[in-house]
Order: C-alpha cells, then sequence, then structure tokens
C-alpha cells in the first residue's frame, strides 16, 4: 500500500513540476530549428533516412562553418511517429523557443499548421508534401512547399507516358491509366487533375485505393490491376504500401517499365520486388549517391565523429539525399534571411523573407560543395512552389539510375487547378486574412 | 402491502402440463401445480428434479416446449423475465446473483427501477422530480433494510460480504419489487442453524407483513415443514406428489424417492 | 487531519443521496473548479493550456464517454474513435451548411449524430456480448473509418480530404481557428468538460445508472428484475457515443484546428481504451486520471530526459513510452484492476482515519 | 434497377467472361485465408487453454519475425536464428506466464484480456527498441523457402500461384495435423484438453496449469514465428502487420474461440469472402472495402448464430 502512495505522490510531484518548470528558453547566440522526425511507426522505413539526412547536413554545417553566417544552429529533433496529434504537440512544445521553421514531414501535421504559421509568425516548409494549393503565395505567404506539388508530379508522370507513347498528351488518347494510392488527404489529392487530365486528353482513369490499414496486403487492388489492364500505374505510395505493391506488381507480371511512382519510393521499396522489379520508375529531383564534397564533409565532420546514429550504409541513399535536400532549403533559407535582414540571429519572420527570395542556381550549388545535386530553385512571392522539372529515375536491379531529359509541369492546367484550389480553401476557412507581408526584391 | 387476504383460496399462478427439455434431455415432463394467493408453497425433490429449471419457467427465463402458465387468470405460453418482473413475480437465485461491483443499497435501489419512471432529463440533472422519486423509494429502501437489519451494511459493495448477508441483500432486492410471488431458490443452502432460523423468520415476516405469496426451493426439510402451507414433490422432472406437509410426507413415492439420497 | 466526516449529520436522504455527502469533498471540488475556471487561465502559459489541459480535458471527456459503456455497462468497445469521428464530421458540416449558428450550439447536436451511429452500431449487443460484442465494435470502427474517408462530402470535397476548420466565433471572439485564444478555447472546452462530467455524475448515481450496472454485474438477473436489455445497453450506447461525439468534436475544432480521418483510427480507440482501464472502470475521475497519465506519460518522459540531460534519442523515449504504458497497464491490472480510482479511494479512506487507523 | 444489376448479375458476369481470374481471386482468397488462420490459431490455443483471449498475438507475429531477421542481420546463419528466435520465443512464453498470468490468475476474462493490450503495446515498444522501428526483408532464401510462381495456363488466361503461398498452405496443414496429434496423443495435449474443459478439475488431477500455460503460450509463438515468415515473405516485416492481425478477430468469431477446425474454416470463409467482396462488388463503392468486409461478414454471422459456427449453442444456467 506504501508503494502504491508513493507512487501517486511522485506523479503529483513529476506533474507539478512540470507544469510550473518554464520551456528551457533558446540560447540569443544561435538559431533554433526543430526537426519533426519519424524514426518510429508504421512509416519509419521511410521516415529514418529523411530524419538522418535532414539532421546530418545542418549538423555538419555546425561543425564545418560553426553554423550559417557564424551563428550555430540549435537542433531539436521532436519524434512525431508521423502521428497528427504527437505531431501539434511537438509544434506547441517548439514554438515559444522561437524556431524559424517548421518542416512538419506529414501532410497530415501540414495541414492543421497551415492556418497557424501566419498567426505564430513561422514559416512551413512542407517540402513537395502537403496542401498543394498552399504553393499560391499570395494566399498562403507563409507557406513553401517547393520544389513541385503532388499536381506537378502528377502532370510530368502523364507527360512522360506521352513521351514513351512517341509524342505530347495528345497520345493520351484511348489508353487506360491505372492509379493506386495509400486511401488519405495525400493520395487522393491529385485525383482531380488526373480527372480534368482525362476529360482533356481522352484517357480511362482507373482508381485503385489502398487503405491504411491494409498497406500490406494488396491482392485484390492487383487482381482488379489484371482485370482492367491499365496500359500504365502510376503510385502514390508511402510506407509498407510501396514495398507490397512492388511485390504485387511483379507477381501479376506487371511490365515494370510502365509502373510508375511519385518520388516517394527507396532502394529498399524497389528492391522488394527482387529482379522482378528492374525497370520500375520513380520521378525525382535530385542526385543520388554520396559523391558530393558535401556529402563527403558530413561523412568527416559528423559520421566519423559519431556526432549521428546514422547507419554509414544509409549515406547517399534516395531518400537520406532528400533530407539533405530540404536542409539545403532551410539552410539557404536562413542565410538569405541574414542578408536581407541585416542580422546574425535571424527570427521566423526574416526566414519568411528568405525563403521567398530564394535563388539558388548552379554556381551556389558549386560553392555548397554540391555541384550538379539538383536543379535550380527560384521562388517568388507569387510562387512558392516553382514547379520545377523534375526527372525519371529507373531501377536496375541494385540502384536507382537516372534517365536522360527533364520532365516539366503542365503549368497550364497545374495552375488554374491550384488557384481554384486555393480560392476554395480560403472560401471554406471564412474570412481568411489577406497577405499583409510585403515583398522583398530576389537577393 | 396489502393486508393478508381473509380468503386465501384463489390461485396466482398455476402450471399446466408443463414440459421443458434441452437438446433432448427432459427437465421437467407434464407438470401441473397451483400457487394459491397468500400462501407459502414449497417445491421439494431430490438433485435433478427439475426444480429450479421449474422456477426458471415460471418467471419466463426458460420457454417451456408445451404447457401453459396461467397467472393472474391470464394464460401465456410465452412469457419473457421482463414480463414476470412486470407482472409482480420476484425471484433469489440459489447461487447468489447480485451486482457485485455494487453496494448492498444500490442493490435494493435497482430492485426499485421498475417503479421509477422519471426520464432522463430529469435524471441528468438530478434535481426536481428526479430528486425526490430518488428520496421516495430511498425510504422505502431503508424500511426493508431495517425489515431485514442490514443496516450497517449499507455502503458495502456486496462482493464482500459474507454468504448469509448476500442472500438477505438479494431477498431485500426481490421485496424491494413489492412482488405478488416472490421465488425463493434455496434461500437457507449454506448457511448456518443461526443464520437459517433468521432466514425463516423474514420469510414468514414477508409472508405475514407484506402479504407476498411465496414459492420456494429447500432442501432441508425440516424447514420446509415449519414454513410451507403445501408442498409439490418432483423428481426426474415428473411431479409425484402434492399435499400439505404432512401427507406429503406420508407419501410412499417420496419416500421412496427420497431412500438412499443423502439429504 | 483535516479529511474529517465526524460531526456531519446526514438528517435527510436527500443529503445522503447525493452525489458528494462529504463536506470536504464538496470544498474540493469547488476549489478545482475555481484553480479551473479562474487561477488557470490567468496564470499558465500557452504551452500549459494549449498542450497539456486542452488535450487532457477533452481526451478525459472520451473516456468518459467510453467508461459510461465498458465501466457502467460493460460492453467492451473499440470503436470509439469512430464515434468520436462521427461527432466531428458532423459539427463540421453542420458548421459549413449554416455558419450563422454559433459553433457551440453544433458541437453540442454533433453529439446527438454520434448517439444515433452509436445505437446502430450497439443494436447487436442484444444478441452478442464480451469478446464477441468487442469485435463488432470493431466493425463499427474500420466501417467509420473508411467512410470517413470514402465519403467525400463529409469533407465538403476538399482536396486535403481533410476537416479544415473555419473561423467561428463566440460573444465576438474567435473560439475556432488559428487567431483562436488559447485561453479562451480552454475555457470553453473546460465548461462543456465540466457541465457533461457533472451530468454524467447523475446519471450514474441516479436510476439509471444503477440500471447500467446492474446489466454489467448481471445481465440475466437484471433482466428478472425487471430491467429491459435492450433500450439499457442502446442507452448506454448512445450516451457513450453522445459524450465521444462531443469529445470528436472538441478535439478537431478547438484543438487540431484540421484533421485527417486517421485521427479517427483504430489506435485512437486503443488509446482511449487504456485510458478507461488505467483509470479504473466504472469511475467518473478514474477516466480524468487515466487520461491524464496516458496522454502526460510521453510528455513527461520527455521533459524528464531534458530534465537531466539525457542523451537520449526522441524515438527511443517513444520506446520506452510504449514500454512504459504497456507495463503499467500490466502492473495496475496485477495490483489494482480497479485502476487509479481506487488507489484514489484507498487514499481517501486512509486519509480520514490518519493518524489512527486502528 | 441499374443497380440491382450491378449488385446481383453483373459481378456473376465479370466470373463467367473471365474464369481465370476468378480462380485468382479464390487462390488469393485462400492464401490471405491460411494466414488469418493461422493468427486464429495463435488465439485459439491459449483460450482453449487458458481462456486468455490474447489480444497481443499480431504482436507477437510481428515480434517473431523481427527477431527472427533481427538475428540473422547480426551474421548468425539463417537456421541457427531460427533456433535462437524458438528460444526468444519460450523465454517469451515463461516471462508472461510468470509476469502476467501467475498474478492475474483468477481474474475475470476482460482483464486478462486487457492485460494482453499491455503486452501488445509493450512488444511494440520493446521491439521496436531492439530492432529499430523500419520495415525488413525477410530472409526467404536463406530458410530455403521457395520463391518466383508457377503460371498456369487456363481459360484463355493464366492463374499465377506464388510458390511461397502453396509453401505458407502445406505448412499450415502440417502445422494443423502436428497440433492435431499433440492435442490427442501426448500426455500435455490431454493434460491441455482437461484444462480447456475445467481449470478446477485439471488441477484437482495434479496438472500444472503453470506448466501449461508456458506450453501454450509457446506453442502460440511458433504459431506466430511461422505467420510472421510466411507473411514477410508476402510483403515486409514491419510493424504495421500488427493491424492485419486485427482481421483474426472476425475469423475467431466465424470459427468460435475454441476450435482448431474453426479457426481454419474461418480463416478460410474471412480470406475468400473478402477477396471475392472487394474484387466483384468493392468497386460499386469506390473500392477498398476490404478494411471492414471481414468484420461485417463476422457480424452479419453473430447475429444469426452468436456463438460462432463450431462453438456449441450456449445454454445460460442461472
Amino acid at each position: 500500500m506504501r508503494m502504491k502512495l508513493s507512487i501517486i505522490a511522485g506523479a503529483v510531484a513529476l506533474a507539478t513540476a512540470m507544469t510550473s518548470a518554464p520551456p528551457p528558453a533558446a540560447a540569443q547566440d544561435s538559431i533554433y530549428i526543430p526537426l519533426f522526425t519519424y524514426r518510429t511507426g508504421p512509416f519509419s522505413g521511410s521516415g529514418i533516412y529523411i530524419a538522418e539526412g535532414m539532421r546530418d547536413y545542418l549538423e555538419m554545417l555546425n561543425q564545418r562553418d560553426g553554423g550559417i553566417g557564424g551563428v550555430k544552429l540549435q537542433l531539436e529533433e521532436c519524434e512525431t511517429g508521423y502521428d497528427t496529434k504527437k505531431g501539434l504537440e511537438c509544434y506547441e512544445a517548439v514554438k515559444d523557443k522561437k524556431p524559424v521553421v517548421i518542416n512538419p514531414w506529414s501532410t497530415g501535421i501540414t495541414l492543421p499548421l497551415i492556418p497557424r504559421a501566419a498567426v505564430d509568425k513561422i514559416p512551413v516548409l512542407s517540402m513537395a508534401y502537403g496542401l498543394s494549393a498552399a504553393a499560391v503565395g499570395d494566399t498562403f505567404p507563409w507557406i513553401f512547399n517547393p520544389p513541385a506539388t503532388y499536381w506537378d508530379g502528377g502532370s510530368m508522370i502523364l507527360s512522360y507516358i506521352a513521351g514513351k507513347e512517341g509524342g505530347g498528351p495528345e497520345k493520351l488518347k484511348g489508353r487506360t491509366i491505372g492509379y493506386i494510392y495509400l486511401d488519405a488527404g495525400f493520395g487522393k489529392e491529385p485525383i482531380p487533375l488526373f480527372e480534368q487530365l482525362s476529360k482533356d486528353y481522352g484517357f480511362t482513369l482507373k482508381l485503385y485505393p489502398v487503405a491504411g490499414t491494409e498497406m500490406q496486403n494488396q491482392s485484390s487492388q492487383w487482381l482488379n490491376v489484371r482485370r482492367d489492364k491499365p496500359d500504365y500505374m502510376i503510385m502514390y505510395g508511402w510506407g509498407a504500401l510501396q514495398p507490397t505493391a512492388v511485390k504485387e506488381a511483379v507477381k501479376i507480371n506487371y511490365p515494370m517499365d510502365k509502373f510508375i511512382s511519385i518520388w516517394w519510393p527507396s532502394e529498399d521499396d524497389a528492391a522488394a520486388g527482387g529482379d522482378g522489379s528492374k525497370g520500375f520508375k520513380v520521378l525525382n529531383w535530385h542526385a543520388v549517391g554520396a559523391d558530393f564534397p558535401a556529402i563527403a564533409d558530413i561523412k568527416k565532420h559528423v559520421t566519423d565523429k559519431n556526432l549521428t546514429q546514422t547507419d554509414k550504409n544509409h549515406i547517399g541513399k534516395v531518400l537520406y539525399n532528400r533530407g539533405i535536400y530540404n536542409s539545403i532549403l532551410i539552410a539557404e533559407g536562413i542565410r538569405n534571411a541574414q542578408k536581407l535582414s541585416g542580422k546574425k540571429v535571424v527570427t521566423g519572420e526574416d526566414v519568411r523573407r528568405g525563403l521567398e527570395t530564394l535563388n539558388i542556381d548552379a554556381a551556389r550549388y558549386k560553392e555548397m560543395g554540391l555541384e550538379g545535386f539538383a536543379g535550380p530553385v527560384k521562388l517568388t512571392c507569387q510562387d512558392h512552389n516553382g514547379h520545377f522539372a523534375t526527372y525519371m529515375q529507373e531501377w536496375d536491379g541494385t540502384k536507382w539510375v537516372r534517365l536522360p531529359g527533364e520532365l516539366k509541369a503542365m503549368t497550364d492546367k497545374v495552375n488554374p487547378l491550384l488557384e481554384a484550389a486555393a480560392k476554395d480553401y480560403t472560401d471554406k476557412a471564412g474570412n481568411w486574412p489577406k497577405r499583409t507581408e510585403a515583398c522583398d526584391k530576389a537577393s | 402491502m396489502t393486508a393478508p387476504e381473509v380468503k386465501p383460496r384463489d390461485v396466482l399462478l398455476s402450471v399446466e402440463n408443463v414440459s421443458l427439455s434441452f437438446g433432448g434431455v427432459k427437465a421437467i415432463s407434464g407438470v401441473s401445480f397451483d400457487i394459491r394467493k397468500g400462501e407459502i408453497r414449497a417445491i421439494i425433490g431430490p438433485n435433478g428434479a427439475g426444480k429450479t429449471s421449474m422456477l426458471n419457467v415460471i418467471n419466463g427465463f426458460y420457454q417451456p416446449q408445451k404447457g401453459t402458465i396461467t397467472f393472474k387468470g391470464e394464460p401465456r405460453t410465452k412469457m419473457r423475465p421482463h414480463d414476470a418482473a412486470t407482472g409482480g413475480i420476484a425471484r433469489t437465485f440459489q447461487n447468489v446473483a447480485l451486482f457485485r461491483g455494487m453496494s448492498a443499497l444500490d442493490n435494493i435501489m435497482a430492485g426499485r427501477s421498475l417503479k421509477m419512471n422519471k426520464n432522463l432529463f430529469w435524471q441528468l440533472l438530478r434535481y426536481g422530480p428526479a430528486m425526490k422519486e430518488e428520496v421516495a423509494h430511498r425510504r422505502h429502501v431503508e424500511d426493508i433494510i431495517d425489515f431485514l437489519k442490514i443496516q450497517e451494511i449499507r455502503r458495502t459493495p456486496v462482493a464482500r460480504l459474507p454468504y448469509g448477508l448476500q442472500k438477505r441483500v438479494e431477498l431485500g432486492r426481490a421485496l424491494a419489487m413489492e412482488p405478488e410471488l416472490l421465488l425463493l431458490d434455496e434461500p437457507m443452502a449454506g448457511m448456518n442453524l443461526e443464520e437459517k432460523e433468521d432466514m425463516s423468520r423474514f420469510i414468514l415476516d414477508v409472508n405475514d407483513h407484506y402479504g407476498t405469496t411465496i414459492a420456494l426451493i429447500e432442501h432441508d426439510m425440516g424447514v420446509v415443514m415449519d414454513l410451507s402451507d403445501r408442498v409439490v414433490v418432483l423428481d426426474h422432472g415428473l411431479k409425484i406428489a402434492d399435499g400439505t406437509p404432512a401427507e406429503v410426507m406420508k407419501n410412499q413415492n417420496v419416500i421412496d424417492a427420497y431412500l438412499g439420497v443423502a439429504h | 487531519m483535516f479529511y474529517r466526516e465526524a460531526g456531519q449529520f446526514k438528517t435527510s436522504y436527500e443529503v445522503d443521496a447525493a452525489v458528494f455527502p462529504i463536506r470536504q469533498d464538496r470544498i474540493g471540488i469547488a476549489l478545482i473548479l475555481f484553480i479551473a475556471f479562474v487561477v488557470i487561465p490567468l496564470t499558465a502559459t500557452d504551452f500549459v493550456i494549449s498542450v497539456l489541459l486542452v488535450p487532457f480535458l477533452i481526451l478525459s471527456l472520451a473516456a468518459i464517454g467510453l467508461n459510461i459503456l465498458t465501466g457502467y455497462t460493460g460492453l467492451l468497445s473499440l470503436g470509439t474513435a469512430g464515434f468520436m469521428g462521427v461527432g466531428a464530421f458532423a459539427c463540421y458540416k453542420l458548421t459549413t451548411y449554416f455558419p450563422n449558428v454559433n459553433i457551440v450550439i453544433w458541437i453540442f447536436v454533433s453529439g446527438f449524430f454520434a448517439s444515433a451511429v452509436g445505437v446502430l452500431f450497439g443494436l447487436p449487443s442484444l444478441r452478442i456480448k464480451g469478446f464477441y460484442l468487442a469485435v463488432a465494435t470493431l466493425a463499427a470502427q474500420f466501417f467509420l473509418d473508411w467512410a470517413f474517408i470514402r465519403v467525400q462530402w463529409l469533407t465538403n470535397y476538399n482536396t486535403s480530404g481533410a476537416i479544415e476548420v473555419p473561423t467561428r466565433t463566440l460573444f465576438g471572439m474567435p473560439l475556432t481557428g488559428p487567431n483562436a485564444a488559447p485561453e479562451f478555447r480552454y475555457l470553453v472546452v473546460l465548461s462543456f468538460v465540466a457541465a457533461m462530467t457533472w451530468f454524467a455524475s447523475n446519471l450514474v448515481h441516479g436510476r439509471i445508472g444503477r440500471m447500467w450496472m446492474a446489466v454489467r454485474d448481471m445481465d440475466l438477473a437484471a433482466e428478472l428484475i425487471g430491467i429491459r436489455l435492450l433500450p439499457t445497453k442502446l442507452l448506454a450506447f448512445a450516451i457513450s457515443s453522445f459524450y465521444c461525439g462531443v469529445a470528436g468534436a472538441l478535439m478537431v475544432f478547438l484543438w487540431y484546428g484540421s484533421a485527417e480521418p486517421a485521427v479517427f483510427n483504430i489506435d485512437q480507440s486503443f488509446t482511449i481504451l487504456f485510458m478507461v482501464i488505467i483509470g479504473g472502470l466504472g469511475s467518473l475521475i478514474g477516466s480524468f486520471f487515466g487520461a491524464g497519465l496516458i496522454y502526460g506519460l510521453p510528455i513527461i518522459m520527455r521533459f524528464i530526459v531534458n530534465l537531466f540531460g539525457w542523451q537520449i534519442t526522441p524515438a527511443t523515449v517513444e520506446h520506452f513510452t510504449f514500454m512504459t504504458v504497456g507495463g503499467l497497464i500490466i502492473l495496475f491490472l496485477i495490483i489494482e484492476p480497479a485502476g487509479l480510482a481506487r488507489l484514489w479511494q484507498i487514499a481517501k479512506q486512509k486519509l480520514r482515519v490518519w493518524p489512527f487507523p486502528y | 434497377m441499374d443497380l440491382a444489376y450491378k449488385i446481383l448479375i453483373d459481378p456473376f458476369m465479370q466470373m463467367g467472361s473471365a474464369p481465370d481470374l476468378l480462380v485468382q481471386t479464390l487462390w488469393e482468397g485462400l492464401v490471405a485465408g491460411v494466414l488469418y488462420s493461422l493468427i486464429a490459431l495463435g488465439f485459439v490455443l491459449i483460450f482453449k487453454a487458458s481462456g486468455v483471449f490474447n489480444f497481443a498475438q499480431g504482436i507477437m507475429v510481428v515480434f517473431a519475425a523481427l527477431t527472427l531477421v533481427g538475428f540473422h542481420q547480426l551474421g548468425v546463419p539463417a537456421f541457427l536464428a531460427l533456433g535462437l528466435t524458438i528460444t526468444v520465443m519460450l523465454g517469451l512464453a515463461f516471462t508472461v506466464e510468470r509476469v502476467m498470468l501467475r498474478p492475474l490468475v483468477n481474474q475475470p476474462d476482460i482483464i486478462l484480456f486487457m492485460a494482453t493490450f499491455g503486452l501488445t503495446y509493450f512488444l511494440i515498444g520493446f521491439g521496436e527498441f531492439v530492432f529499430g522501428g523500419n520495415p525488413k526483408k525477410m530472409i526467404t532464401a536463406d530458410l530455403y523457402l521457395p520463391s518466383g510462381a508457377y503460371d498456369i495456363k487456363m481459360f484463355g488466361g493464366f492463374v499465377s500461384l506464388q510458390k511461397i503461398d502453396i509453401a505458407a498452405a502445406v505448412i499450415v496443414s502440417i502445422m494443423v495435423v502436428v497440433l492435431a496429434i499433440f492435442f490427442q496423443k501426448t500426455r500435455i495435449g490431454r493434460a491441455l484438453r482437461a484444462v480447456a474443459d475445467s481449470h478446477k478439475a485439471a488441477l484437482s488431477v495434479g496438472i500444472s496449469l503453470n506448466q501449461i500455460w508456458v506450453v501454450v503460450w509457446f506453442a502460440a509463438g511458433i504459431v506466430a514465428l511461422v505467420t510472421g515468415i510466411m507473411w514477410g515473405a508476402r510483403s515486409e516485416v514491419s510493424f504495421s502487420l500488427q493491424i492485419i492481425a486485427l482481421k483474426a478477430l472476425p475469423v475467431l468469431i466465424l470459427g468460435g474461440f475454441t476450435s482448431i477446425p474453426g479457426a481454419i474454416v474461418g480463416g478460410l470463409i474471412i480470406g475468400i469472402g473478402e477477396k471475392l467482396g472487394e474484387f466483384y462488388w468493392g468497386p460499386l463503392l469506390g473500392s477498398g472495402i476490404e478494411s471492414w468486409l471481414a468484420y461485417v461478414i463476422a457480424l452479419i454471422f453473430l447475429l444469426f448464430r452468436p456463438q460462432g459456427l463450431f462453438g456449441d449453442k450456449i445454454i445460460e444456467r442461472i
């Protein structure tokens, strides 16, 4: 009995201590960057790579350059488990420590942050995920989702298919295109675009949703694929959905070179089908591999010094590099903000301006030790996404191989949809604030 | 709470030609008897004679395959336990069937459920009519508690009570329903002599004080002979005797049925 | 020493039948309410309000809902999140169709929608019980989950497939949306939770509560004292789902601010069930304890890690949280199956007789 | 009218017009069903002997498979890893008996059920802590499990039978036979059945309950391991598998909690039912109905046979 009571007493004491202790304030001479990551939960298979890449690059800047512009970056990971509830808790926990940017790394966490960003003056960087319509900078001044939206990605895949058929989108006429996706906001988002385009170009669209609970049990969907015999398959998946889909596609003898995914599958996902998955195609916009001076620096300054928990085999993998790309955007946004504001220790407001005038060209990539790592990024006040070109990579059985050629978004089709979606969003939100933030000249 | 009937000869419930079987096993075959208003009627018989099944048929827990039950002049073949309860039949069980998670008071108050009718709205507020009702019924229940002398254990969760007291609380819950017919299934099983005497007195008092008709199953022949006005004897699902205790005692079938049975 | 009831004599059954018959308890409740309604909004930081208190209150409300069904009526449900979702989506549809009606009214009304769905899925409870019923409620959970995703009408055809909470006001101040002050949201949530806890307490102490518990403890005996099983169980489903529905609406409108259907997945149902188990089945105050412990535990663990400056990654903390929650559930079931609520009672009992226990 | 056509006629027309797909659907249903049965089998074993409704069976599947792969990743040869995993499962059975079941003996069923919830959460945290959260590939080839498929031409199309699925079906059949022999012929098996009938009676003839519990939890652990290998080979070993394991619940409802043949038949009904439903009727509702169809099938069954397919009619006594 005594034990039970002391347990209670301990809990009470702890609770009191918690409520009374103020959150540890960020040091004044550093820039605080919270990293929302998920190294646990059903989606950790993808999340671990990203978390590693994202953190290692920023840590490398700290070790090699002493931060950005001489100011240390204070990094803090918050584990979301890809769960909205925990993500929001992370947000509230870091909010008061004056973070300069938030990377939610989950569409579910991004959505509730969109309206809050403007109020709390913290920009949200949802790199190629989240709400596509947030690309409209006039409506969403605080949200950034470069370098391309899911709608851009969808249109790129379609133009790639048209190219394979030997011409422009008119070549899609009469074709059947299947779409297999995670049955959640993320997977459903491109459907309006596909529907619009199927009307415009005369192809047939077949939908194969996969419920979050059934990701590893897809045989019905692929039986449907077998029945419908779509000429091409497009996938928007995540977590365990992707390897299972690849396996099932191999199982039904679906021609893998006609199976094309948005940018999320990792090497592990593609390898799941064994030899059968050769030819599987995935969009990408940055390099794969570790042959860059900056990544060599990561090894030298971070991984070799055991300043990270990164598995060394992960370095250079596609999703690890995706994490690095995300951190490049953060770092460049901060650098820009320092230039614009003339301050060393910048705030969220400054970084918002910095991201808005982001301009990373080939020369800048070279300076960073990342020559040819990815295409140039230039954002404007109106366009927070850029709709930049991507390329197609193919699985050769052991690694990703870049296919020649650039894929451009069908901006003429996508942009009106984006505008309409942004308007729809603000209409439904009820008195959505007008943009008051001034627009800076590009630096 | 009617005064004892002057003319206790009216039939309250009669069972005619009732048969019950479970997947081929006959529990009761073609039994008929009646229970008259105001009497104490005992049902006896060796183990497995179908006594408890008989009670279960009477209060609608089992549906007999054949036969009718006439209660207060209304014949019925099908009866749900709820109909029995609204009709005024209350019941205690061989193995105490109290609501183990509730206090003695709440158990007995639960017996008043049928009599309480204030709606959800007032219940939510627990004010005005609902509170008035609660208090009125509480008063009634406190009478029962006084009557059964269980004042001290009002607030005790029944699971923690000794067996004898549990039996008493269960009787209290049945009384709270103000039944016309009270079925008692071995009310004295597992009790010591003193407890048995107490319980006998309660049964007689109930019969006397509230005028409740009682049908009881009991193994203790002494108790049966002392308490009951009439006895029906079952064996292997058949009725083998029916009459006053004295008559039954002399019946050869009964003696045969009980011979060699250790009771 | 102060917790004594000596000298307090009950002179009528009204007083004895009161929910808090002991004066110190009433004073305690008044004090808690005073702190909750006055002191906290004036002193607590945004973090404490938004991250600790608002979620705690909302989850407690859902736990009360489940406790009515599982703790008081003995019907095990694994579909809590589904019913919460019904409330949230109903509220969203209502407030977008009729934006001029106050949001507080709609939050309340959305409970009735959850009720209706709860009753529908409660219908099988007449024929099946125990684990079987638990599986039936899983059917509700997965079906509702699917419906929230598939029926786009529910999310007003938003491209995000999520509820996007519009700004709504109360007394001219924004209550939902990004501009709502945390203190204001907190006060509204607190009012809902306090009022509904009071209602629940009235209910379980009266006739209906006794009928529920009778059904829980021995349904056959309950039937024989004239309690109709189906209406009683359905009433439990209705009221339980009402509470869950309101909690769901509060969760999305006053806490999350936006919600994908995945918020109402099976894990959420389990979480609430754990709260009820650890807090104590059949105890309202236990629902608060359980919600506080299960929701607070990861936050406390993280706090401890920060406090001592341990070099532990957030992922590891998360793993330990899972292990601790799991271990605690087993531990509680072993040492005190009636949960924290029972420990609380024991503590109070000790206080009553302290310092002379014999 | 159109709707009636789509519900009542069109699916059957499709079945007729593409019989190869129908055969394939049935096969997929069969395979899924076999795996559901396997999980259900674990439940049944434990429920029979200890009356515990073991919610943790799903996570035990993941845990067993992860342990196997984890050992192999450390460089342990596959079959040694298999042996070590079996040892770990034995250890788990011991621990569960010692730490959880023994102190909870004589508690109501519902309490034990909830304790297995606790076990589930503990194992999720523990498993992720030890093995990491990222999905892993099952070491199919190292265990000499076949991969690839037989494509059989028929009805103008083809039916593809995965070798691993065939292996799964074979292994499950062997396992059921072994379990049946174990139950019927061995001393422990007889003791198990005695315990299933009545705890008290078993105790009174000198059967050690604690020992029996270890045995059944261990047996369930082995079943979990086999399930994990088979399902892991189909997709991958990850924590999201445990949600699929919930599908065993409707299987149990159909089959009854105590019947091994019930678990098998129930699994097949659910597996085939949901695949047929999803494939032929799912598109009418916008697909994805598989996530709840099994539960609804079970629910409908329950309304007509509350005791399950093979359960005895429940006679309530009072």
